[in-house]
C-alpha cells in the first residue's frame, strides 16, 4: 500500500471559530455524549491545575502538566470501547480518570506512594510509562495479542513529537505495520520536548509523514478540537478493528504550560507564543461551541467545575490519609518467584530498622 | 515441578532446544516463539525447526530485524495472556533489545504490583570459540544477571538445555536462557523425551572431588571437567556447574566452599562485575572462614573479544584452569 | 520539505535490454571510465566467488557473498571523491579494495586474522560494521562532523532491506537530515534478510518511502546497473556536498546467492526466482552494454579476468603466509592508556602458555 | 596531568561540572558538548548553563530525543577529529544507546588496531534519593565497566566532579562519567578555577581510618564519612573514595584491606554483579591473608528501584552501614 504524504493532508476540525463559524457536528455523538465529554475535559483540567498547586503546596512530587492537551486524551478515550487498551505516557498520566480509576491512585503515583501502581488489567490502562516511546512496541504487541487471540481489542498508545526520533518508536510503529495490528499510534504534537522545537526533532514536514515510511495512513487532527479528536480516533479505531492495521494519528497542539513542575520554558519558548495557545486553549473551545448550540449554560459550567474541584479535594485527603506503604513493598511484586536471598534482605533490613 | 518422561534419547545440545520448544508449545496453547528467521528458516542454529511446520504461523513467527521491537512487542503480548519465547539470533544481537529489557521486562510486574505476569523467555546461542566475525562471541551474561526483575540460566549439557529452557517456559518471571553454542552440537547426552524441566536455581554437581572446585557454567563446564581430569593425578577436583545465575544456588556454593575451600570460577566473559565476581564475593562474605586460600578467577579480559585466530589465547584453557588449581593448591 | 512518496519514483536505469532498447549513457563516464568500472566489477566478482571456494576448502571461515550485488558497490564508489567516507556492512567488506586496501587484508579478516582489520583513517573506508545498521549513525556523525568543520566531505553508508526495521537505522537517518549531515544512505534492497522477505520486514509499498519521514528524499535504482547507481549516487553526492543534507537510494536487486556460507536457502528461496536473478545479474548486463558500445571484446574481458584471478591467487597466498598474530594483541589497541590489569594478565598468560 | 589551577572557588557539584565543560571547551577547540536539552536550555539541572551562549551551536548541539542517535553519531564525529561530550539526561535514559556504547563505542579503537581514536566522554546524573518518578534513580555503573573498552568515573566532591571530567574528555579513550544527581546542590567545595584535571584510575582517602574501611563512590561518600562519624566513639573507620570504577585503583584498596583487614563496600545499585562485587572479588584473590573477617557489601536489591516514598529503605543508609561495620567489628 502507498501512502500520500501527509503535508498533502487537511488538518480536520470539528469546532469552528469563536463566532460559531465553520461548526459541524459528529455523527453518534448525541448531546449527552457532548455533556459527557464537557464533565470530562473539566475533570482533566481540574486535575491538572489542582496538581500543580498541590506540588507547590509540597503535596504532590514532580509533576509533569497536560494543560490544553485535555482534548486529545478525551476524545480518544470516547472513541475506543471499554475492552480496547490504552498505553499512555507520563503526559497522560490521568487518563485513568476517564476509565474509572480514582483521582487519588493517581495523585499516590506522584506522591511516590505505591497505591499509585494500579492493575492494567482492571482497567485496560497500561502503566505510566516514563521512558520516551519504549511503550509503543508494548502497545503494537497487545494489539497484535489480541488479534492472534481471534479478538478485537484495539489499542491506543500516546506518546509526543519528540518520541518519534527514539528507535523504538520506530521499532513499534513497524512491528505493528507488519502484524496489522490493531493500533492507533497517537502523536500529541506539542511542538516541544522540553526545549527542543519539533523543527529540531525533524526534518519532515510533518509528523504525520513518519506513517508513509511504515504503509500505514495517517490523519492530522486539531488537537484543540475534542471533536476532531474523537472523529479521528474514531476512524482509526474502526480501520483497526476491521483488520486494516494501524493508523498513525498526529494531533496539532502546542504546549502552554511547562514541561513539568521543575522547568522554566522562559528560556527557551516565546511567551506571546503561550499565550496565543492559552487564549485557544481546548476546554474553552469546547465550551464556546456547546454554548453556541444552546448545551451549556453559566450555572452547568459551573456546577460541573465544582464537582470536579470537590472531588480533587476528597482525592488529596484520602491519597494523604493513607498510611505509607510497609517496606517490604520494596521487595514484593518484583518476582513471581522471587530469589531467596530477597526475604533474607527483607528480614534484615527490618532489623536494622527495628522491626518496622 | 515434576519430571514425566519415561524414555530418554540421545540427541545434541542444540536439538535438546529444538525438543524443549516442541515440547512446551504442545503442552501450553500461549506459549509462542518469535524471532528473526525463525520461522521459514527454523532458526540459523536450526533450534526452531519444524515449529512453523507444526504450530503454524501464529506461534512460530518471523519478526522484523528489530531486537527492540521483538522485546518489546513480547512485553504486550504477554498483557494479552501470551507466554512468548523470544530468540535474540546471536549473543551481541541482543544488546539492541537492553533497553527493553532493563527498564520494562524486568520491572513491569513490579509496576503492576504483582497484578500481571510477564513469563517472557529470551533465549539466544552465546560465547565465543566458534572461529565467528566480530561480534557472534559475546558472553552477556552479567548485563542480564544485573538487570532487577530478570533471571538468568544457561545449560551446559543436553537433558538441562531441555529442562532449563521448560522451566525459564512455565516460570512467572521473565528469564534469559544462555545457550553455549560452542557445544551446540558436540554436548551430546540423555535427554528425557516428552515434558522434563530442571528447577531454576539450582546448581549441579558435575564432577565430586575433595581438594578444590572449579565453579563454572555454559562451555565453561565441559572445558573444566577436562582441567580436573587433567589434575586427576594431583589432587581430587570438582566442578560445579551453576545452571542458573540469577538466582545463584548460594548453598551450592558455599558447600562447595565448606567441601574443599579452594574455588576457581572460570567464566569467558570480561573480569571486571562479572559472575565470578559475584560468586568470588558471596564466598568472602558468607565463607571467609571456610576458605583455604584465595578465590581465584579465570576469565576473558577486559577488551574486545579478539580477532578468531587469536580467540584461543582469549578463552579460558585447560591450561589456564590448572594453573590456577595448582596456585591454589600450593598456597 | 515534503516529499513525495516513492512508489511514485521511477525506477532510474540506465543500460537498456539485451537487445540494447533502452541503453542511455551517463555524462562524465568516458570510455576508459566505464572500462574501469568494468574491472572493478570483475575484479569485485573474482573476490567473492573466490572466496567462497576458499571457505570451502578450509582456508576462509565464515564468509558473507555478495554475488550480483558488486554494481551496487561499484557504482556507489566511483560516484564518490577519494576523501568522502564509505561505512560499509558485512555485506561490502571488500570494498575497500576499490580503495587500495589489499585484497589478502580482507581476506585476512574473513580468515580471523589481526591483520584484517585496516586503519579507516588510511582509506576512508570505516571498519566492516556487523550489527545491522548500528553503522547508519556512525556514518551520519562523520558527514554532520566534517560540515561542522567546515570541509565538503560526504559520507556514504550500506545496509540492506532488513536494516531499515532497526532503531539504529531511524535514529541515525533522522539525525542526518535534522543536521543537514552530507549522507547518503544506499539500501541494497536484495528482497531478504536471511531467510525474511522484505514483504514480511515493512509494510511500505517501498523502502524508499522511509525518506519521506526524514523529510529527505529518495530515488529508486536499478541495483544491477552499475551505470545508473553511478549517476543516483553521483546525483546525492552533489546534493550532500552543496549542503542540501541526506538522500535514501534504494538500489532494487535480489540476493542470488545465499546470505552467507552457512546458509542454505533452498530452505525459503524458490529456486527459479533466483535463477531469474542470476540471469540478470550485473556484471553480464554491464559487458553487453559494454559489447555493445564496442567496448569491450572477448579477449580484454579474459585478459581482465586472469588479471583479477591471478591477483586473488597470489592474495590468498599471502594472506596464509602471514605468521599468526602475537597474543599480545588480545591486549593491544583495547585503551590508549591501558588499565594496568591488562599488562599482568598478558605477563600471566605468557607464562602459561610458556612464553609464546 | 597537572594541575595549572591557581585560585579556588566555592562552588556546588553541579556548578563545578560546568565549570569543566566551560574550561574544556575554551582549551581545546575539537570538544563539543551534545545531547538533549543542553543547549537553548543549559540542561535540565543546568550543568550545561552557558555553553551554548559562549560556543555556539556548533559546539553545545541540542539533539533530537535519541540516545542511540547522540552516541552513534557521536562515534562518527570522533572518526571527523571531534571529542564529543554526550550528556545522556538521567540514568535509564541511556540505556537506549548501550548498544552502540558495548558494541562500538568501547570496541572501535581496537577495532582500526589502534589507528583511531573514540574519546568520547558519557556524561550523566545518576543515583537515587531525590524524590523523583519511576527510572530516574538508577546506578548503572554495571553496564557500564562491564563493557570492554570502557572507563567509568564518579566523582563525589566538587572538585572531583571538576577534575575527572576534564580527566574524561582529555582521557583518550571512551569514559562515562556518573554524577551524583543526589549530592547535586548539597555537595559544597572547593573548586581549583581554571584546569584542573584528577587523574583517571586513582582511588581518593576520604577519611583516614585503622579499624575498617568504608569503599564508596558518589553520593555513598558523603554517607560513608557519616557512618564513619556516627562510629566515632566505636572505632576508627576510614573511607576509600574509588573515584574511577574502571579500571579499579587496585593498590589503594589492598592498601586499605592490609592496613583495616575489614572492608565494607557501599553501592546504590543492585547487588548482583555490582562494582560491590568486583572489589570483594578482588580481596578474595588477592588479600585473602589480610581480611580480618568477611568483606560485606551495603547495596542496592536485585528488585526495580522502588516508589520514592519508600527509596529511603531500598538506599543503603547510616544504619545499614553501621550495622555491617559492627557486625565487621565483632566477627
Ligand atoms: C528515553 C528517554 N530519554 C529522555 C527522557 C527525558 N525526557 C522526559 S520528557 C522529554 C521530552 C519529551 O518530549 P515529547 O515526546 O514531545 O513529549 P511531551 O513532553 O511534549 O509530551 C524528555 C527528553 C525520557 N523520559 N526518556
Ligand atoms: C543487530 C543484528 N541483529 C541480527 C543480526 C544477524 N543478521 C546478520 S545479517 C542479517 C540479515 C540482514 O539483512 P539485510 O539488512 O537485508 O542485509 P543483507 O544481508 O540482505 O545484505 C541478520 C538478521 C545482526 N548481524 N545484527
Ligand atoms: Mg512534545
Ligand atoms: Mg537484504
Amino acid at each position: 500500500m502507498s501512502v500520500p504524504p501527509s503535508s498533502e493532508l487537511p488538518l480536520l476540525r470539528v469546532i469552528g471559530d469563536a463566532d460559531g463559524a465553520g461548526d459541524r457536528s459528529v455523527t453518534g455523538l448525541g448531546d449527552d455524549a457532548l455533556l459527557a465529554l464537557h464533565r470530562s475535559l473539566v475533570l482533566m483540567r481540574t486535575y491538572d491545575e489542582r496538581s500543580v498547586v498541590y506540588h507547590r503546596q509540597g503535596r504532590v512530587g514532580t509533576y509533569a502538566m497536560f494543560w490544553g492537551h485535555e482534548a486529545i486524551q478525551v476524545g480518544a478515550e470516547r472513541a475506543l470501547a471499554e475492552r480496547d487498551w490504552i498505553f499512555p505516557s507520563y503526559r497522560e498520566s490521568a487518563i485513568g480518570l476517564l476509565r474509572g480509576i480514582p483521582a487519588a491512585t493517581v495523585l499516590q503515583w506522584w506522591r511516590g506512594h505505591p497505591s499509585g501502581w494500579w492493575d492494567p488489567r482492571a482497567s485496560r490502562v497500561a502503566s505510566i510509562c516514563v521512558p520516551i516511546a519504549t511503550h509503543v512496541p508494548h502497545a503494537a504487541g497487545a494489539a497484535w495479542g489480541a488479534r492472534l487471540r481471534g479478538e478485537d481489542t484495539v489499542a491506543l498508545v500516546f506518546f509526543g513529537d519528540g518520541a518519534t526520533s527514539e528507535g523504538a518508536f520506530h521499532e513499534g510503529a513497524n512491528f505493528a505495520a507488519v502484524m496489522r495490528a490493531p493500533l492507533v499510534l497517537l502523536c500529541n504534537n506539542n511542538q516541544w520536548a522540553i526545549s527542543t522545537p519539533v523543527t529540531a526533532q525533524t526534518a519532515a514536514a510533518t509528523l504525520a509523514d513518519k506513517a508513509v515510511g511504515y504503509g500505514m495512513p495517517a490523519v492530522r487532527v486539531d488537537g484543540t478540537d475534542v471533536l476532531a479528536v474523537f472523529e479521528a480516533v474514531r476512524n482509526a479505531v474502526s480501520r483497526a478493528r476491521a483488520g486494516q492495521g494501524p493508523t498513525f494519528v498526529e494531533a496539532l497542539t502546542y504546549r502552554a504550560a511547562p514541561h513539568g513542575t521543575a522547568d522554566h520554558p522562559e528560556a527557551y519558548i516565546d511567551p506571546e507564543r503561550v499565550e496565543e495557545a492559552r487564549r485557544h486553549e481546548c476546554l474553552g473551545r469546547f465550551e464556546g461551541y456547546l454554548r453556541r448550540a444552546g448545551l451549556l449554560t453559566d450555572e452547568v459550567a459551573e456546577s460541573v467545575r465544582a464537582e470536579a474541584l470537590a472531588a480533587m479535594r476528597e482525592a488529596i485527603a484520602a491519597a494523604e490519609a493513607e498510611p505509607p506503604g510497609d517496606v517490604s513493598l520494596v521487595f514484593d511484586h518484583a518476582y513471581g518467584v522471587p530469589p531467596q536471598a530477597l526475604a533474607r534482605d527483607l528480614a534484615e533490613l527490618r532489623r536494622i530498622r527495628g522491626g518496622t | 515441578m515434576s519430571v514425566t518422561a519415561e524414555q530418554v534419547r540421545e540427541l545434541l545440545l542444540v536439538q535438546a532446544v529444538n525438543d524443549a520448544l516442541h515440547a512446551e508449545l504442545a503442552r501450553d496453547p500461549s506459549v509462542l516463539v518469535m524471532g528473526e528467521d525463525v520461522g521459514r528458516a527454523g532458526g540459523v542454529f536450526r533450534a526452531t525447526a519444524g515449529l512453523l511446520e507444526r504450530f503454524g504461523p501464529d506461534r512460530c513467527i518471523d519478526t522484523p530485524l528489530s531486537e527492540a521491537g521483538i522485546l518489546g512487542t513480547a512485553v504486550g503480548l504477554c498483557m494479552e495472556g501470551w507466554r512468548p519465547v523470544c530468540e535474540m539470533q546471536y549473543d551481541a544481537f541482543s544488546y539492541p533489545s537492553l533497553d527493553q529489557l532493563i527498564t520494562h521486562v524486568g520491572r513491569y510486574r513490579w509496576r503492576t504490583r504483582g497484578a500481571m505476569e510477564f513469563p517472557i523467555t529470551i533465549r539466544m546461542p552465546y560465547g565465543g570459540g566458534v572461529r565467528a566475525p566480530e561480534l557472534h562471541d559475546d558472553s552477556p551474561e552479567t548485563y542480564y544477571a544485573h538487570a532487577p526483575g530478570i533471571k538468568v540460566a544457561v545449560p551446559s549439557t543436553p537433558a538441562d538445555a531441555k529442562g532449563l529452557l521448560a522451566a525459564a517456559i512455565r516460570d512467572p518471571d521473565p528469564v534469559v536462557v544462555l545457550e553455549p553454542k560452542l557445544v551446540y552440537r558436540t554436548a551430546r547426552g540423555p535427554v528425557p523425551e516428552g515434558e522434563h524441566v530442571v528447577p531454576l536455581g539450582r546448581a549441579r554437581v558435575a564432577r565430586e572431588g575433595g581438594d578444590a572446585t572449579l565453579v563454572a557454567w555454559g562451555a565453561m563446564v565441559p572445558l573444566c571437567e577436562r582441567a580436573a581430569a587433567a589434575l586427576a593425578g594431583e589432587a581430587s577436583v570438582g566442578v560445579l556447574d551453576l545452571r542458573t545465575l540469577k538466582p545463584l544456588d548460594e548453598q551450592a556454593i558455599l558447600a562447595a566452599a565448606t567441601a574443599t575451600g579452594r574455588v576457581v570460577v572460570v567464566q569467558e566473559a570480561p573480569r571486571t562485575c562479572g559472575i565470578a565476581s559475584e560468586v568470588a564475593a558471596l564466598l568472602a562474605e558468607r565463607a571467609i572462614l571456610d576458605l583455604q586460600g584465595p578465590v581465584l578467577r579465570v576469565t576473558g579480559y577486559d577488551v574486545p573479544y579478539p580477532y578468531w585466530q587469536l580467540e584461543d589465547a582469549y578463552m579460558p584453557s585447560v591450561a589456564r584452569v590448572t594453573d590456577a588449581v595448582r596456585q591454589l593448591l600450593a598456597f
